[in-house]
């Protein structure tokens, strides 16, 4: 989680730098979930996310170094710099994006969880997505379909309660929890969880995997959470009062995660310092080795349009 | 050889495709127990069974994607549209999820899927049942865009698309379902962006490509009739489009009229106009002369509905108007 | 009801002799449907339907002679033979078409209704809608929007168990009942209502109509009804097997509402007849009407495309 | 007079209309409480209130073709989607419904709506983002397409795309939001479907629209310095074409360049160059000349995307390649 948090503070400098553009969407409080999530996943299980996706791809253990270059635009990224922080793939890794439209995941998922039925093997693909992207027409779609075909495939709602300026319950009458709603799908496995607390949030994944194997069908997880800063790097945050915000600081995962840890005496100050130390370490070289590729030559205009 | 209809060539390829390779299966709305809203896949279900041959619901976004999705992993995914027409409520899955994934991961994945549908007007189904989209795909970089206008291409493009690694819209036009053609008995490919030249002639190049090749050759007939020799180029795929083929027939001829069925304005009949006329104003007769469909919500009413269609007629008239032939 | 089985009955007709072409969808067994619900509209209340459109419009009182000549193409039509069976207009009526895409008439009557609470009448609008429509996105979209808005709009699903060859469980896993499904949205008015009962459509109606108009935002009914005949000309029916439709067939409306009108000596026998005859001689004159319009002139291709 | 941005402009013609008429609403993803991701709408939600400045969820289809149903009941609905390509999970309300509603009823219905959206690339928002679908929606029968390059025309279309009685799709580049020029400080309308030429010239006619124009005048200046005169013509309308003001000019010059800032292939600039080769051939010092995007997803890089947008000197270099000059 504190790589996650070191790698984005950072990626937030870097934007006021110039060194990364376009949009930048920053994971920063909500990363208990995919460090709990993901640490349930076997290498040949499937990830597909949205554009809020550092947090997904490291969890998964993706190069920081690729990343940031990535995100710098640069030859020596994960995509030769073209998809930049919205498409982070790893395919190795079966981390298949990072996508930008709200809610076109959603699809592709079933697709990756399809091959794995259609294989007969035991792999899932765990789909992440926010609670703004539940108004899309594909949500409802791909909810269906994997019901119908009882597709191996998990449902992770990332509920920060906002998409952009907008409180869930403005753009949504069915209440405060997503979770009930899959029933009407014929999801039986529908969980509410603590999205601040990873190890609530691991729990909860494992219980849904282990259901998922054995052949149940899809399941589908929604984790209460907050995102600390803006939307995205253009992102005032007007919208909100800082009380909301204070009062989901306070319980941030990266301080109490540790705070826990050390109440509990499973790792001590000096070895939280070290680990932190190492990461910080891990973070800055990968600024260094984004700095470092070049951008990519020309002719990669026109390359990996067609196989 | 054997003469089969569009239809048998296209349901020959689907089996042998089936046959061949066990990654290969079919999605789409009722293509399974109700056998194919155009009967194309009749029969599949009972062979291949339901893992394979995959009715969906009537959730187009989702059922597309899931095909890039399983694309991605390596299957390959055959999906049927029940109209192109339809494919606009899937639009965003295949331009911004089939077309662009690939590049997107700087080519870590690539998506063997084929889109089939079939497409075109004609036979009274309105405003929203007739559209032929595959024009728009045709200007999106990443997707493959096939439009066969005989059994012998359609089985022969449907094998090299289905093996294919990229994307490949595989537009069907409805009224070519019933026509018939001589096929190979053996297994064999038409490649992909190569244009054919279905009639040789001399004075004039007429480019077209699926059903309005049926117009363009009837046209040619009728050309021949007055002394002029009309050869007919047929694009058969729309993405990449073969060029060379074309200007070099333009470049003997010296004379060319392009047929686009569909709507006339800012489609694929405007770039061949535009290039060609780039390429060969310099040794052409005039301007090339372009014939498309009219510009018009197509109408239910049958005379209407003819009259937005381009017939042979317009070609007539509209190298008459051009060239004086 | 029996206007409307009457049409379509020499509707199946004029197709096989090729007077109408293209698509052309029988609502025979559903009439109830449409007679029922439409019957509570006010004149100021608007009607969105699906390609299975006859039965709205002429419950609505569109001239059966001009929804006839439309369907044969010609310039008397309701669009002037423009828009053909599927898309039956009659802006007049507040029939706002006839939509052949599935799913594509939600939004259009989400704005419709938005078009009276903009304007703060009491009016609302009416959508009808198939099992299988229910699939697409925009169904579920609308009803967030709906629901979030509160508009006035009822939603009407005409459950006739196929959506062409599928049967509703073939491509859902929610189970038999769609309406519990509104809960999700936070609609609270869900009923459902047995579709070949044309009294029990009119006060389910009633019940939904009067909740709208007091402002308590959307409702949703599902009626449990079959179509006798194939989706379309084109179908051969062969995915069902023909003790399910003999089953429904005995409950057809055209039959049970005449005979209890009977029971209950409302009607006599022969009141009924000479309904039926006035009724019969109604289409014969709209088939007349229509073979007596022209094809329209040429220059309509061109007209109604921009105003 | 006042100097005031591309993106005020925009804002005073909205302020404009919705004090005009109270039929006249906004509905759109944060319009109103966040402001509106690119600002046009800042404020608004203040003055008018929630009624007329109205917050959508993220469903595209749903408020887009909500917006024609409010338009069909006579209001005046001023959609905004966050970027046109988004427009394609809209695709099918706005070429199905919006487009046809109106032919399908035989002129039953209108559709009054104005559909806005920032379009184009340029910023590195990469494949997804960038995208310029206005294109497509030119090819369409029953929209128009509205694509202003300057403040001036930005307003002034804008109140005309409100008063119209016909969906009329608004492109915004996002690139010119932060452009400024002279704006009379009166109220007034630029027509649509009427171009406009913003730089007078001899030698050649340089055609294009939005964004593009910024080009087209750079690269007028530059040839100016070698004794080239261009002129420039702006077309401002897609749907309609304005072809008799670019005819007209290309007949003055004699030569013709259009510049299409999106996908090369079978877009807008392929019409108008087929288009002018036809009209004009006779008097032409040589083929249209053409400029196009590169047929690429957009990359994220910048050095990579910025290969991929026309540049000025691309437009000098074809020009120097097909006429000499
Ligand atoms: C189809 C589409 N519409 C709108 C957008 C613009 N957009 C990007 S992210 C976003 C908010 C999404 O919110 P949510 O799903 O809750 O995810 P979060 O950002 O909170 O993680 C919006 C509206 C988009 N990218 N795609
Ligand atoms: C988007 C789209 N996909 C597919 C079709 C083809 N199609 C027309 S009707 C239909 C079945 C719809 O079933 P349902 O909603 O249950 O209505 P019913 O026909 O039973 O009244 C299908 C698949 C279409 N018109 N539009
Ligand atoms: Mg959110
Ligand atoms: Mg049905």
């Amino acid at each position: 989680m504190y790589l996650i948090r070191q790698f984005e503070e950072v990626c937030g400098e870097m934007y006021t730098r110039g060194q990364i553009r376009g949009f930048l969407h920053l994971y920063i409080g909500e990363e208990a979930i995919a460090v709990g999530a993901i640490s349930q996943l076997q290498p040949h299980d499937y990830i597909v996310t949205h554009y809020r996706d550092h947090g997904h791809a490291l969890a998964r253990g993706v190069d920081p170094n690729r990343t940031m270059a990535e995100l710098f635009g640069r030859i020596g990224g994960l995509s030769k710099g073209k998809g930049g922080s919205m498409h982070l793939f790893d395919a190795e890794k079966g981390v298949m994006g990072g996508h930008a439209i709200v809610g076109g995941q959603f699809p592709l998922a079933a697709g990756l969880a399809l091959s794995h039925q259609y294989r007969k093997t035991d792999g899932i693909c765990l789909v992440f997505f926010g609670d703004g992207s539940t108004n899309q027409g594909t949500y409802h779609e791909v909810m269906n379909l994997a019901a119908v075909w009882k597709l191996p495939m998990l449902f992770f709602l990332e509920n920060n309660l906002y998409g952009m300026g907008s409180r869930f319950d403005r753009v949504r009458a069915g209440g405060e929890d997503f979770y009930p709603g899959a029933a009407t799908y014929g999801i039986e496995h529908a969980v509410v969880v603590d999205g601040m607390d990873v190890l609530a949030v691991q729990e909860a994944t494992r219980v849904a995997v282990d259901s998922i194997r054995a052949g149940e069908g899809p399941a589908f997880i929604e984790a209460k959470t907050f995102r600390f800063q803006g939307h995205s790097m253009a992102d005032p945050v007007k919208y909100r009062d800082s009380g909301e915000t204070a009062a989901w600081q306070a319980r941030d995962p990266i301080v109490t995660f540790p705070r826990d840890l050390l109440a509990q005496e499973l790792f001590s100050e000096g070895q939280l310092d070290d680990i932190r130390a190492s990461v910080d370490a891990e973070v800055a070289a990968a600024v260094k080795f984004a700095e470092d590729s070049p951008f990519p030559p020309d002719e990669e205009l026109f390359t990996d349009i067609y196989a | 050889m054997a003469e089969i209809t569009f239809r048998q060539a296209l349901q020959r390829g689907l089996r042998e495709a089936l046959d061949a390779d066990p990654d290969v299966f079919l999605m789409g709305e009722d293509i399974g127990k109700y056998d194919g809203a155009y009967a194309v896949t009749q029969g599949l279900l009972d062979k291949y069974g339901a893992d394979r041959i995959r009715d969906t619901p009537i959730s187009e976004a989702a059922f597309v994607g899931a095909g890039v999705g399983a694309a991605v992993a390596g299957l390959r995914p055959v999906v049927e549209l029940m109209s192109m027409s339809f494919s606009l409520v899937a639009a965003d899955q295949i331009v911004n999820m089939a077309a662009k994934i690939r590049y997107m991961s700087g080519g870590q994945v690539k998506v063997p899927m084929v889109l089939r549908a079939p497409t075109g007007g004609g036979v009274q189904l309105a405003a929203t049942h007739s559209q032929s989209f595959e024009n728009w795909f045709a200007s999106t970089p990443g997707l493959k865009v096939v439009t066969p206008s005989t059994p012998y291409d359609a089985l022969g493009m449907l094998r090299s698309a289905i093996e294919d690694d990229n994307p490949v819209i595989f537009a069907e036009n409805a009224l070519l379902y019933g026509t018939r053609g001589e096929v190979p008995d053996d297994e064999y490919r038409v490649p992909i962006g190569v244009a054919d030249v279905k009639r040789a002639g001399t004075d004039i190049t007429l480019i077209g490509w699926a059903h309005g090749i049926v117009t363009l050759l009837d046209a040619a007939e009728k050309l021949s009739e007055t002394g002029v020799s009309a050869e007919v180029v047929d694009l058969r795929t729309l993405r990449p489009l073969d060029m060379d083929t074309v200007v070099a027939s333009v470049q003997r001829t010296g004379r060319a009229l392009v047929l686009d069925e569909n709507w006339r304005t800012a489609g694929l009949g405007a770039e061949l106009a535009a290039e060609i006329g780039y390429r060969c104003s310099d040794i052409m007769d005039g301007p090339v002369a372009r014939v498309g469909g009219a510009d018009v919500p197509s109408p239910y009413s049958r005379p209407l509905e003819q009259l937005a269609i381009p017939q042979t007629q317009w070609v007539i008239d509209e190298i008459e108007k051009t060239y004086g032939l």
